[in-house]
């Protein structure tokens, strides 16, 4: 299983703060796209992605067990 | 605290993130201090809100210490974001970074706010009296990977 | 204190120089602390004297507060600088410049610190293990007076 | 009367923080050259002076009762 975090906007769009799903196997792009047509999830086409808390690409592919986080454009500071 | 990089509920206090960085050999201390302002382009903003992905932020701020480090070898830097719910004027962030001499820490304190902002998973909402709206500052808004050093300039 | 320029023989304490410009239309706030270093080009300092011909230092600082009002009109400036013996570590100028965007304070910051080596009469003498000397930073070391705006660069 | 003020390493060779001297009338440059042949305090010579607290030119004519100040090079911050 994979745990899927959602921040801020997305978040508020996903209307969970994260989702458990099996996506061992499966690339980041593949991912978002699941998220955005069966979920309407969209924003996640604008985000980033961290897999493990490191950014990465929508060419990485997921392990079991990864934990993966879509991170909108970021407002700190 | 023990460590340099962190995220906060509670209020941030200038003095103990300055206290991280003050050493004997250090001349020049910089600190840069975001705090809540009340206009931006004429609107009105009452409170921010402020989300952090936190393990993952404290460990992009280390990681921007780190990148300091590799500039400005003789740096030594801190950073505290606070989250949750801030008022006009409440400190968002403090930076401190000392350095032998002080155009280095000028420099290498900008380079952070610079690097905070682009790929430090912290978010903030504005609320206005009309309404509200998490803000994206992010230069990188398309998929990517932020890369080192773009905000050096 | 009801001023924002002054000269003191106590420690200086960062919060009050910062609170002094902290206000609703603020985003920024940028902080130069100059700090007593133990070790220049090798050689190592026991303490510092700092000597300063306080009404016109005083009447300077607050000369520079207008300068970078004339510069960033947006700016609010506070400027405590200490004399008397300072020890390795200890505070010897605290700058604080608030501005409703980031890069302007930094900016209007760097002028403050660079005008202060300019036109304020304060003067450190550098006690050593072999012997002591008064320092003498300032770029204007013939007759005449040290221009306006010089720093900016 | 003038009170003449003397800091740092100006001071120490003065062997005074400040002197009274009858200097009304005379320039800025007049003075440094007096106290420099007279009272040997050479130092005066690579000081920028102020009268009431304002910088000065070496022109400048000195007044009954102003206060001229010699500022040696400064090391403040």
């Amino acid at each position: 299983m994979n745990q899927i975090l959602f921040f801020a906007g997305l978040r508020e769009q996903a209307g969970e703060e994260s989702i458990e799903l099996d996506v061992n196997g499966r690339s980041i792009g593949e991912l978002k796209q699941t998220l955005s047509s069966r979920y309407a999830i969209d924003k996640v086409k604008e985000s980033m992605a961290a897999v493990n808390e490191e950014f990465v690409q929508d060419e990485e592919i997921i392990k079991e067990g990864d934990t993966i986080a879509f991170i909108p454009p970021v407002s700190g500071g | 605290m023990g460590k340099n990089y962190w995220i906060s509920d509670k209020p941030l206090v200038i003095q103990e993130v300055v206290d991280l960085v003050t050493r004997r050999n250090a001349g020049a201390i910089n600190t840069f201090i975001g705090t809540v302002r009340e206009f931006t382009k004429g609107k009105r903003t009452l409170y921010l809100e402020y989300e952090a992905y936190k393990a993952m932020a404290e460990k992009k701020l280390e990681e921007i210490g780190h990148e300091i480090k590799e500039k400005w070898p003789e740096a030594e830097t801190a950073i505290a974001h606070r989250v949750g719910r801030l008022e006009i004027t409440d400190i968002a962030v403090v930076i401190a970074v000392s350095t032998p001499h002080r155009a280095d820490s000028y420099e290498a304190s900008r380079y952070a706010i610079e690097r905070i902002k682009e790929i430090v998973p912290i978010w903030k909402k504005e609320h206005w009296e009309d309404g509200e709206h998490w803000i994206g500052d992010q230069k990188e808004t398309k998929q990517g990977i932020p890369a080192k050093g773009d905000a050096s300039k």
